[in-house]
């Protein structure tokens, strides 16, 4: 593949992602081009990878998303770029962030599990919200009585928070297992009852017998 | 907001159990004022109360809120002071008669129960089975505020429509490309096999088998023919083809001689033979 | 005004003209600029130019139009990108594949004679649609009042059936067991039909459930 062919395929995926105005996956750029022209998918990768070093400096630059790639303006650009339109970007609420972060880290979720864990009912309006801007879907049903949706995220959703994977989204929070603290607690527990019996002297479990980190002892 | 303490539903100590103020961005507004604390006297305006109770997304909110503002680590919630915070509060919503979600007064409960528990002589191992309430309530606590932030999390994340615009540009004039349908061999016979059953049916039409090749090399005959200009009659004949080729020639020359499609010219006996096809 | 402003100003009307999704003005670009830093219109008309020389040989180009300026993909790229456009091709009438059936085995063949087998008239567009795709061509005319074209089969028609003469071309005694065969087809349409309604009711959700199908970007 000479260089000249190379640059002709690198400005035809430049002008079809531009047209298309939507990612394109590699096999979609690929059929863009007729049988015998048709380039191989590492072509069609090496091209990609000249596509962006060549959008350096520019307005917008290629990335890589779950449904494929997307030339979209650079963020740096965005407060100028948000004036031309009139309309605010629109906020979302916290109910319907905080069920998208179950749904988005525990899928496939139900909504009464949403609602177990949230501790307030998940209104039918978030849920509808979510299915039409077509971020998440219903995957099945929970095999329990009355067989509820499993809800979970979809490639939209991915796509729209500019990801390739759900790997990709930021970790949970930096707090232990909830396993390993449901035992730390009952082992607090189970430390005060042989305080309250015996003696303290058994209690050699480190950090459980902390002072500052033994609940029990601020009860009152 | 004002500060008064008429009709104040509940006691003075809850200023003090309220505590300092943390820093923070306001929970909400009223009346374009930013109200960044509960006030002090839970004395609160009913406008002021309706939005307050918008704020928070439920009783573990609102738990985690004034664990927070007593700077307390979860593993470590004061379950008395807590309590009587979150009663408290419970109580000022009642009294402006608001409609409470039940999950508040369900958490109003378990929270009754956790103290009224701390507060009786541990029972001797009796129901270690049990859940402890507090235990629960803890995990509970724990687990929500986890979500609580990756909804914040996911709220920074950069997004389409607000951070990230899609970049598309005008399309020149296209091509009106249609694109040609497929077909299959076997439904131009099925066609046929139509066409034929019709024709059996409504005229005397007979359709034999055809030789294909002599009708094609028909077409190809005719295709190399003009009309202003005599060919060889050797010409159309291409010995490599074999005795078989030569023979569909002959017979598809003959057959468009018959049909007048061609005209054969001969200037003398055993003279050279020319071909053209007829003048249109 | 320097050059890294110069560049700063031509990224930001780049990122706009292809956020815009419409053609913007001098004026409406430099109002996406806080007055302080307002490009002067003769600064901006100069980075416009500037941002047509950098589209060279690229996908697309700055184009000024009436009611401004906006990027655009090459109009050589067309035959590409429009691709990404192509609707699905729909399907030959029954009546051109009849026509086409006996000027496959019939040529060279009028269209009254076409008419006369098939009992109907053959109308202009089928005729040339079969002319435009190249598997018919007018091989001559012949001599009776009007001189009515003749029409044949083509190479092209071959090439596309595989075949490489006409000779190759299923003999019309076939059709007897195409017939049967046709028939056969249906019985085994109509068993499957049977086959897959009752099946249907119960399986419910069957598929929904099924756990390797649930979440499509599950974490990698």
């Amino acid at each position: 593949m000479n260089e000249e062919n190379l640059r002709k395929i690198q400005a035809i995926t430049e002008a079809a992602l531009l047209a298309a105005g939507k990612p394109l996956s590699v096999d979609q750029l690929r059929d863009l081009f007729e049988e015998g022209e048709r380039p191989a998918r590492q072509v069609m990768e090496h091209v990609l990878l000249l596509l962006e070093q060549s959008c350096q400096g520019r307005g917008f630059e290629l990335k890589k998303i779950a449904s494929g790639y997307r030339l979209q303006v650079r963020e740096e650009f965005a407060p100028w770029v948000g004036r031309l339109f009139e309309e605010k970007p629109q906020r979302y609420s916290r109910a319907l962030l905080e069920t998208l972060a179950l749904i988005a880290y525990r899928q496939p979720i139900t909504r009464s599990e949403i609602e177990d864990i949230r501790g307030v009912t998940v209104s039918s309006n978030i849920v509808r919200t979510l299915l039409e801007r077509e971020w998440v879907r219903v995957v099945g049903h929970r095999d329990v009585p009355g067989r509820p949706a499993m809800y979970a995220t979809t490639r939209q959703f991915l796509d729209y928070f500019n990801l390739e994977g759900l790997d990709q989204m930021p970790p949970l929070s930096e707090i232990r297992d909830l396993e390993e603290i449901g035992r730390e607690i009952e082992k607090n527990m189970q430390a005060e009852i042989e305080f309250e019996s015996p003696a303290r002297s058994t209690g050699g479990n480190g950090e459980d017998s902390n002072p500052d980190n033994a609940p029990e002892q601020t009860l009152h | 907001m004002t500060e008064e303490t008429t009709g104040s539903t509940t006691a003075d100590e809850s200023a003090e159990a309220l505590g300092a103020p943390a820093e923070q961005a306001p929970l909400a507004r009223v009346s374009g004022k930013p109200v960044v604390d509960l006030p002090r006297d839970l004395y609160i305006p009913p406008d002021a109360l309706a939005v307050f109770l918008e704020a928070f997304e439920g009783p573990l909110d609102l738990l985690l809120y004034l664990i927070r503002r007593q700077n307390m680590d979860i593993l470590n919630i004061d379950v008395s002071e807590i309590t009587k915070q979150y009663m408290d509060y419970i109580g000022a919503v009642e009294a402006m008669r608001f409609e409470l979600a039940a999950e508040y007064l369900v958490m109003a409960a378990t929270l009754a129960e956790i103290k009224s528990r701390m507060l009786l002589p541990r029972q001797e191992s009796e129901d270690e089975e049990d859940i402890d309430p507090r235990a629960e309530l803890i995990r509970r606590l724990q687990q929500y505020e986890r979500f609580k932030q990756a909804a914040e999390d996911i709220d920074d994340m950069p997004r389409l429509e607000r951070d990230n615009f899609v970049a598309s540009a005008a399309l020149p004039r296209m091509p009106s490309s249609q694109p040609h349908p497929d077909v299959d061999l076997r439904e131009i016979l099925f066609a046929l096999q139509g066409v034929l059953k019709r024709a059996d049916l409504f005229t005397s039409h007979h359709v034999e088998r055809e030789r294909l090749s002599t009708r094609e090399r028909m077409s190809s005959i005719l295709s190399v023919l003009r009309d202003d200009q005599f060919v060889t009659f050797e010409s159309l004949f291409t010995p490599e083809e074999g005795r078989l080729g030569v023979v569909v020639s002959f017979l598809a020359t003959l057959e468009l001689v018959k049909e007048q499609l061609i005209e054969v010219v001969q200037a003398e006996v055993l003279g050279p033979i020319h071909v053209r096809a007829r003048a249109v």
